[in-house]
C-alpha cells in the first residue's frame, strides 16, 4: 500500500455525531498543511497519527513500516513524532528547561548547540528558569514547540502551533520551521485554519470537511482547483518557483524570474542564483487588457486566461498561465464584463509586489 | 491479667532478686490473653483474672494438666470519690440519677461479681438504667475517677494505688454477695520443659508472694 | 522513663508507612486508571479493613498469621519463625489495617494526573512506565505525603490490631501506644500523662515537619 | 442475633460522616486555600488525635466531656444532660477521632479546583461563596465521597474512644464493634464470627454502592 | 481624573521581570482594541481591569464609578464584565448548556431569543448537550464566547477569542461582535495580535510594548501613525468612513461615497444611506500619475501626497488625503523614485476593492 517515502493512512473512527473517514497517501517529505473548518477533524486525525486514539481496524503505515493495522497498533512513545498540541501542555512540575529536556533526555540525538539555536529562535532563553504558570499564552506556545522539536522526532505533528503568536513572531518562527524542514528534512504535518501559513510553508496540502478529505494533493494543485469556494474562502491563490537573478542594492530589491516572467521583490531574498517560491494571493493580482504605465505596480506579466470561475456573490476567480506557471486572480464580476475577458485572451497580471508572501527557503 | 499487672511487677521483681530469671511480663485482657495461647502465643505462664480460662486451656491440653492453682481471690469494693463516706453502701439505694460503673459482666469476673451483688442486694432491676460498663474493672474505675459516674464496682486492689483521688467511700462488698473471684494461675505447653517458669510458679505460691499480693489488695487461698 | 516503646512504634509507623507507600502505589495507580468493572469491588475490599473493631481484625489476623494460619504456617516453613508475636507480624497487622489511608490518597493524586499530560510524555518518547515515574508520581508528591502522614499517624496511634497480634511483649512488639494503655489501665495516670505527652510532641513534630515539606512544594 | 448495636453503629457512623463533611467543608477549604503560616500547624493538629491509642483518647474525651470536663461542663448546664455515656458524646468522640479522615480527602479535593476556574466563575458574577458552591464543591465530589467512606468506615470499626466515652450502654452506646469485642473477649468465638460476618457484609454493601456511585460520576 | 463614558486606568506591577506601566484612559463605548507582541502584557492588562490582579497602589475609574484606588478594589464578580479568556476555562463538570447558563442565572437580564441567537450564530446549537472534554479547540472558544456574552455584562474583555477559529467561522463571529457592539452599545476591549482582526473591529486602538504603552487613541489616528513600523509590521493602514450611495444588483457592488471620492465594494452591504466604514490596508493601495485604462481595479480615487515615511528595507508608506480622508500606500522605494513622488502631489490611487476590509456596521 505505502511505498519507502510515504505515509499511508486509512482511519475510521467514531466520536458521538462525529465520524472521521479518512485514507490519506502523503508523502514523507516537506511539509504537510492540513487544513479545515473548526470540528473538521483536525485534531483527531493528528492523535491518530500520534497513536493516541484507538481506531480499530484503522491502518497506519510509515516509511513501509507498519504502525497499526486490524492486529497491532505501535504505543505512541515508539512511534518517534514531535508532537505540538493545540493547547501547550507543559508539566506543570516542572520548570521550561526541564520540560524541553524531557524529550531530548529520551533521545540521544540532540546537541548542545542545537539547543542554544532553538530557545534563541524562539525567543525563550530567558524564561528557562520559569514554572509554565508564569509564562504567557505565547510564550508557553513556543517552549512546547521547543520541546517537540528537541526531540529529535523522525516528523512533527503541529496542531495550529502558531495561533497564539503575533505576526512578528510568527514570521521569525515560520522561516525557522522551513530551514528546520529543509535542512533537516525532517517532514512536517502542520495543521492550520490560517491558509497564509499554510501556503508559505507547505508542499502539499490536506484539505478536511467534516471528517471527510475534500482534496488532496501536491499544494498547488490544491490551490488552483476551483471548486472548493467554500472549502477554501479568500485563501484561493497561486504559488511561483523561480530563481533569483539580480539584486538592485539600491532599492533592496530582488529580482525572480521564472519560466514565464520576472518579479521585483522587496528586500534581499537570498543570493543569487538561489531557488526561490512565492505565494500570490488571488486578492492581489488584478488584470489590464494593456500595459499600465506610470504606475506603482512593479511587476507585469504577460498572462494567457485558462478559466474562469465564478466566486459568488460579487467575485470571479481567474486561472491565468504565465509561461507553465499558473496564476490566479479574483476580480468582481463586473470588471469581468467590462473588459469582457475570456478563456484564451492575452491580458496583462499586475502583481503588488508588497503582497507576495513569504518564500520558502533552500533547495 | 491487666489488673494484677503492678502486684505481678512486684512479684517478678521479687523473684528475679531471688533466682536471678528474669521475667517479662505480657498485660492485657485474660480474653485476648486467652486467644493468643490458642493461636501460638509464646508464654509461659498464664496469670488469669479468672478461673474459666485456665481451666478451658487445662482441658484443651494447652496449659499442663495439674498445674492450675489459684493464686489469688479478688475483693469487691464499692468505690466513690462523691458519696457521703458514712452511709456509702445505703447511699446506693437512693443513687437517683447517679451513674454507677461496673466492669462488663460479659468480659470481667469484676463484672460479674457486681452483677451478682447488685441482684442479690435487690438493686440490679433500679440501677439498670444508671449502669455504665467498662470494658475491664480499670475503665470502670477511670468512669467513677474522672467524675463521670458517681459510684464504681471495682476491685480492691485498685483503689489502694496512691495516685488516686482520695475515696469518699470505699465499702467492702461482703464475700458471700457473690461468687468468690478467683484468680487462677497455670503453666502453659509452651514451658512444659522449662523450670524457671515452674520455679515462678512455686514462688507465686510462696509466702513472700502471697505476702505482697495480699498487700496488694486481695485475698489469698 | 523507658522509651523504647516510642522508639519501637517510630520503627513499626516508619516501616508500614514505608511499606504502604510501595503497596499504594501500583495499586492506587491501577485503582485510578482502570475501567475494569472490578474498580468498585477492589476499592471497597481495600476499605473493608478498618471497618472491623481493631481488635477483633487482631483477632481474625492472630489466626491467620498464627501456626495454624495459611499465611503464619507458610511463613513458619519458610523462615522458622512465627509471624505472630513478632515484629513482622506486626508491620504485616499494621499494613493491612491502615492500607485504605494509603491507598485512597494517592490513587486521589493519581486521579487528578491529567490524561493530556501522559500523552504529551508518551509523544516525547517516554513509555507507561517512564511517564508514570517521570509526570504522575512527581506531580502526585502531595497525595503521598498525605498518605504518608495518614498512615504513619495511624500506625503510631493503633494498638487493638498490634496488641492482638503481637503480644505486647517488652523489647519487641510493645509500642508505645501499649504502654500508654498499659499505665492508663494500670491507672498510673501521671506516667501515661507524661507518655502521651511525649507522644504528641513528637507526633507533632514529625507531622509538622512534614506538612511545611508539603507547603513548600505547593509554593515551588 | 441482636442486630440493635449494628443499627446503633449505622446512627452513629452517618451521623457523624455528615457532621465531618459539614466541618470538613470550610476547614478543608481554608486549609487548601489559604497562604498563611498557620497552614501545616493546623493540619498537624488535625491529624493529631489519630496519634493517640483510642481508648487514651477516649481516656482524655472522658475527662473534658465529663461534668468536670469544661466542654461537659457547658454542656451539662446548657441541656441538662451529661454528654459521656450519651449518643451525643459518641457523636462528638467520633468526629474528633475520624477528623483526620474527613478533612485529608476534602483539602485533596479542594486543592485540585483550579484557580482559573474559581476566576471564570467570578466573573461571571459569582461572588467567592457562590462559586465555592457552583464551582468548587461540585468539582469535588469525589473527595467528599473519599471523606465519607473513610470516615463512615471508621466510625463502625472504632470502639476504644466510643467504649470509654460511651460506656457500653445496651441499646444507647453499646455499638457493634463493641459487640464483638464483648463476644471476643468472653471467649465465644462462633457468636463473634457470625456478628463479624454481617458487620463485613453489610459493610462491603455500603462501600461498593458508594464506590460505584463514584465510577458514574468519573464516567459522565 | 474620569469622565463619564470613560475608563481611567493607571496601573503598576511586577511579576518576575515583567513590569506592567500603564496609564490610559479610554472611552467607554465601541470596541477598543489593545495589540502588542506575545509577552507585552496584553492579558496581564485585562485582568488587571477585571480585577483578578492584585495591584497595590493602582487605579481604576468606570464611568466615574471607582472601581479600585489605593484603599479598596471591587471584587471581580462585582464588576459586571464579560471576560472571554485567552483559554477557553470552561466549566468541566457542566455540560456547555449549563457553561452558558452559569453567567446567565446570575444576571436577570438576558431573555431566550438572545440565547437562540447567540448559540445559533456561533454555531454551537449541537453541542449544547456535550462536556467540555468533548470539544474540539474551536469549539470551545466559540462557547467561551457564549458564555460570556450571556452574562449581560457592561462591558466585554475579549483575549484572544478567535485565535484559535478559522477564517469562514471568525467572518462570521467578527461582524456579530460588530452588531452586538453596535444594537447593545456594549464596549468590547478585545486584545489580539493580528491587525486585520483589530481593524476590522476596533474604533480605539492601545499598543502595548513591553508592558508599556506605545500608543492609544483613535484607530485611525494610530493606524496612520509613521513612527511604529516595528511594533506595526505590515498592519499599517486606514479607515474609510463613507456612506453606501448605491448597489448594483446585477454585479452585487455597491457604491460607497465619502468625502473625497467613491469607491465599488463586492456585496450588498447595507441599505442605501446607511453609513459604512472600511479598512484599507496600505498594502492593498498603489499610486500612479495618470488614470490607468483597462484595468480591473474598479477603485480609482484622485489624491494628494501628504508625506512620505521610509519603511526600511525596500518600500516605503506614503500617506495621502483624499477629500478629509487619510489614506496610507506601502510602495517600494524603487517606484517612488521612478515616478519621483513628492509631497504635494496629485496623483491617483488605485484600490483593489477585493481587498477591503470587512466594515463596521450601524451609526
Ligand atoms: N508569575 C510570573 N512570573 C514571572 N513573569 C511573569 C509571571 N506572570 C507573567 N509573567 C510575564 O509577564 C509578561 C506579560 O504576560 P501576559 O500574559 O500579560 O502577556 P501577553 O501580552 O498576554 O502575551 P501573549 O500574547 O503571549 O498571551 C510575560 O512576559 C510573562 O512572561
Ligand atoms: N468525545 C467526543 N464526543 C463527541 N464528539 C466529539 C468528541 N470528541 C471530539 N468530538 C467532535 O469531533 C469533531 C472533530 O474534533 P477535532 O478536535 O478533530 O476538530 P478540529 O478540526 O481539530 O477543530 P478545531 O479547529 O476547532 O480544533 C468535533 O466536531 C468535535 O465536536
Ligand atoms: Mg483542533
Ligand atoms: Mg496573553
Amino acid at each position: 500500500m505505502s511505498s519507502v517515502g510515504e505515509i499511508a493512512l486509512r482511519y475510521q473512527l467514531q466520536r458521538g455525531d462525529f465520524s472521521l473517514q479518512v485514507a490519506l497517501q502523503l508523502p514523507l517529505s516537506g511539509i504537510t498543511g492540513i487544513f479545515g473548518a473548526s470540528g473538521a477533524g483536525k485534531t483527531t486525525l493528528l492523535r491518530c497519527i500520534a497513536g493516541l486514539e484507538e481506531a480499530p481496524g484503522s491502518e497506519l503505515l510509515v516509511a513501509g513500516e507498519r504502525w497499526q493495522d486490524a492486529i497491532s497498533s505501535r504505543p505512541a512513545h515508539a512511534r518517534e513524532i514531535g508532537y505540538v498540541f493545540q493547547e501547550p501542555r507543559l508539566f506543570s512540575h516542572l520548570d521550561v528547561r526541564a520540560n524541553i529536556e524531557y524529550g531530548m533526555r529520551r533521545s540521544p540525538r540532540r546537541e548542545a548547540a542545537e539547543f542554544a539555536a532553538v530557545i534563541a529562535l524562539l525567543g525563550i532563553d530567558k524564561l528557562l528558569d520559569r514554572k509554565p504558570a508564569e509564562l504567557s499564552g505565547g510564550e508557553a506556545q513556543r517552549v512546547a514547540i521547543a520541546r517537540a522539536l528537541m526531540r529529535a522526532p523522525r516528523f512533527v505533528l503541529m496542531d495550529e502551533p502558531l495561533a497564539s503568536l503575533d505576526a512578528a513572531r510568527k514570521s521569525e518562527i515560520l522561516p525557522y520551521l522551513e530551514r528546520l524542514h529543509a535542512e533537516s528534512s525532517i517532514p512536517i504535518f502542520y495543521v492550520s485554519h490560517n491558509i497564509d501559513e499554510i501556503c508559505c510553508l507547505c508542499d502539499h496540502l490536506v484539505v478536511l470537511d467534516n471528517g471527510h478529505v475534500a482534496a488532496s494533493g501536491e499544494l498547488q494543485s490544491v490551490l488552483v482547483r476551483m471548486d472548493l469556494p467554500q472549502v477554501m474562502g479568500d485563501a484561493a491563490g497561486s504559488i511561483l518557483d523561480g530563481r533569483i537573478a539580480n539584486f538592485d542594492a539600491n532599492y533592496s530589491l530582488s529580482l525572480l524570474t521564472f519560466a514565464g516572467g520576472e518579479l521585483w521583490l522587496p528586500g534581499q531574498l537570498g543570493n543569487i542564483g538561489d531557488r526561490y517560491r512565492l505565494r500570490i494571493r488571488a486578492n492581489d493580482v488584478s488584470l489590464s487588457r494593456k500595459r499600465p504605465r506610470d504606475t506603482t505596480v512593479l511587476n507585469l506579466l504577460d498572462v494567457v486566461i485558462e478559466a474562469v470561475q465564478d466566486a459568488p456573490p460579487a467575485t470571479q476567480l481567474v486561472r491565468l498561465l504565465a509561461g507553465q506557471q499558473r496564476l490566479v486572480a479574483r476580480i468582481t464580476r463586473r470588471s469581468r464584463e467590462e473588459l469582457n475577458l475570456q478563456p484564451g485572451d492575452r491580458v496583462v497580471a499586475q502583481v503588488k509586489a508588497v503582497a507576495v508572501r513569504r518564500p520558502e527557503l533552500g533547495e | 491479667a491487666s489488673n494484677f499487672r503492678s502486684t505481678a511487677e512486684l512479684i517478678a521483681a521479687e523473684f528475679t532478686t531471688q533466682t536471678g530469671h528474669a521475667v517479662r511480663l505480657s498485660t492485657a485482657s485474660t480474653g485476648k490473653l486467652h486467644a493468643q495461647i490458642l493461636h501460638g502465643a509464646p508464654f509461659d505462664v498464664l496469670l488469669a483474672a479468672d478461673a474459666d480460662s485456665p481451666r478451658l486451656l487445662d482441658e484443651s491440653g494447652a496449659g499442663v494438666a495439674g498445674t492450675r492453682f489459684t493464686y489469688a481471690i479478688g475483693i469487691l469494693v464499692l468505690w466513690s470519690a462523691a458519696a457521703d463516706a458514712a452511709n456509702c453502701r445505703s447511699d446506693l439505694d437512693k443513687s437517683g440519677q447517679f451513674r454507677v460503673a461496673i466492669a462488663n459482666p460479659l468480659t470481667a469476673p469484676y463484672g460479674r461479681a457486681a452483677e451478682t451483688f447488685l441482684r442479690s442486694a435487690g438493686l440490679w432491676e433500679s440501677l439498670t438504667p444508671q449502669l455504665v460498663y467498662g470494658e475491664n474493672v480499670a475503665q470502670a474505675l477511670h468512669f467513677a475517677v474522672s467524675g463521670n459516674a458517681r459510684y464504681a464496682l471495682v476491685a480492691k486492689s485498685q483503689t489502694l494505688d496512691a495516685t488516686l483521688p482520695s475515696a469518699t467511700c470505699a465499702w467492702q462488698v461482703p464475700a458471700d454477695a457473690h461468687a468468690p473471684l478467683l484468680q487462677q494461675a497455670i503453666l502453659l505447653q509452651h514451658a512444659a520443659g522449662n523450670t524457671a517458669a515452674k520455679d515462678f510458679l512455686s514462688f507465686l505460691q510462696g509466702e513472700i508472694a502471697r505476702d505482697t499480693i495480699r498487700r496488694s489488695g486481695y485475698g489469698v487461698p | 522513663m523507658d522509651l523504647g516503646p516510642l522508639w519501637l512504634s517510630v520503627q513499626l509507623a516508619s516501616i508500614t508507612m514505608l511499606l504502604l507507600l510501595l503497596i499504594g502505589t501500583p495499586l492506587g495507580w491501577w485503582l485510578a486508571r482502570t475501567r475494569s468493572r472490578l474498580r468498585p469491588v477492589l476499592q471497597a475490599i481495600v476499605a473493608l479493613p478498618i471497618v472491623l473493631p481493631p481488635t477483633v481484625l487482631g483477632f481474625y489476623l492472630l489466626i491467620l498469621l498464627g501456626p495454624a494460619g495459611s499465611l503464619g504456617e507458610w511463613w513458619f516453613r519458610l523462615s522458622g519463625e512465627s509471624l505472630t508475636f513478632s515484629f513482622a507480624g506486626l508491620v504485616i497487622a499494621s499494613c493491612i489495617y491502615s492500607l485504605p489511608f494509603a491507598v485512597q490518597p494517592i490513587m486521589s493524586a493519581f486521579e487528578a494526573v491529567r490524561q493530556s499530560d501522559l500523552e504529551a510524555a508518551w509523544t516525547l518518547g517516554a513509555d507507561r512506565r517512564d511517564a508514570f515515574f517521570s509526570i504522575a508520581l512527581p506531580q502526585s508528591l502531595r497525595g503521598y505525603l498525605n498518605a504518608a502522614i495518614l498512615s504513619f499517624a495511624h500506625t503510631l496511634g493503633e494498638f487493638g490490631v498490634v496488641l492482638m497480634v503481637g503480644g505486647n511483649i517488652p523489647g519487641e512488639t510493645r509500642v508505645i501506644s501499649i504502654a500508654i494503655y498499659d499505665q492508663v489501665e494500670s491507672l498510673q495516670y501521671a506516667a501515661a500523662h507524661q507518655l502521651s505527652a511525649i507522644l504528641l510532641v513528637f507526633a507533632f513534630a514529625v507531622l509538622l515537619a512534614m506538612f511545611a515539606l508539603n507547603r513548600q512544594w505547593r509554593q515551588q
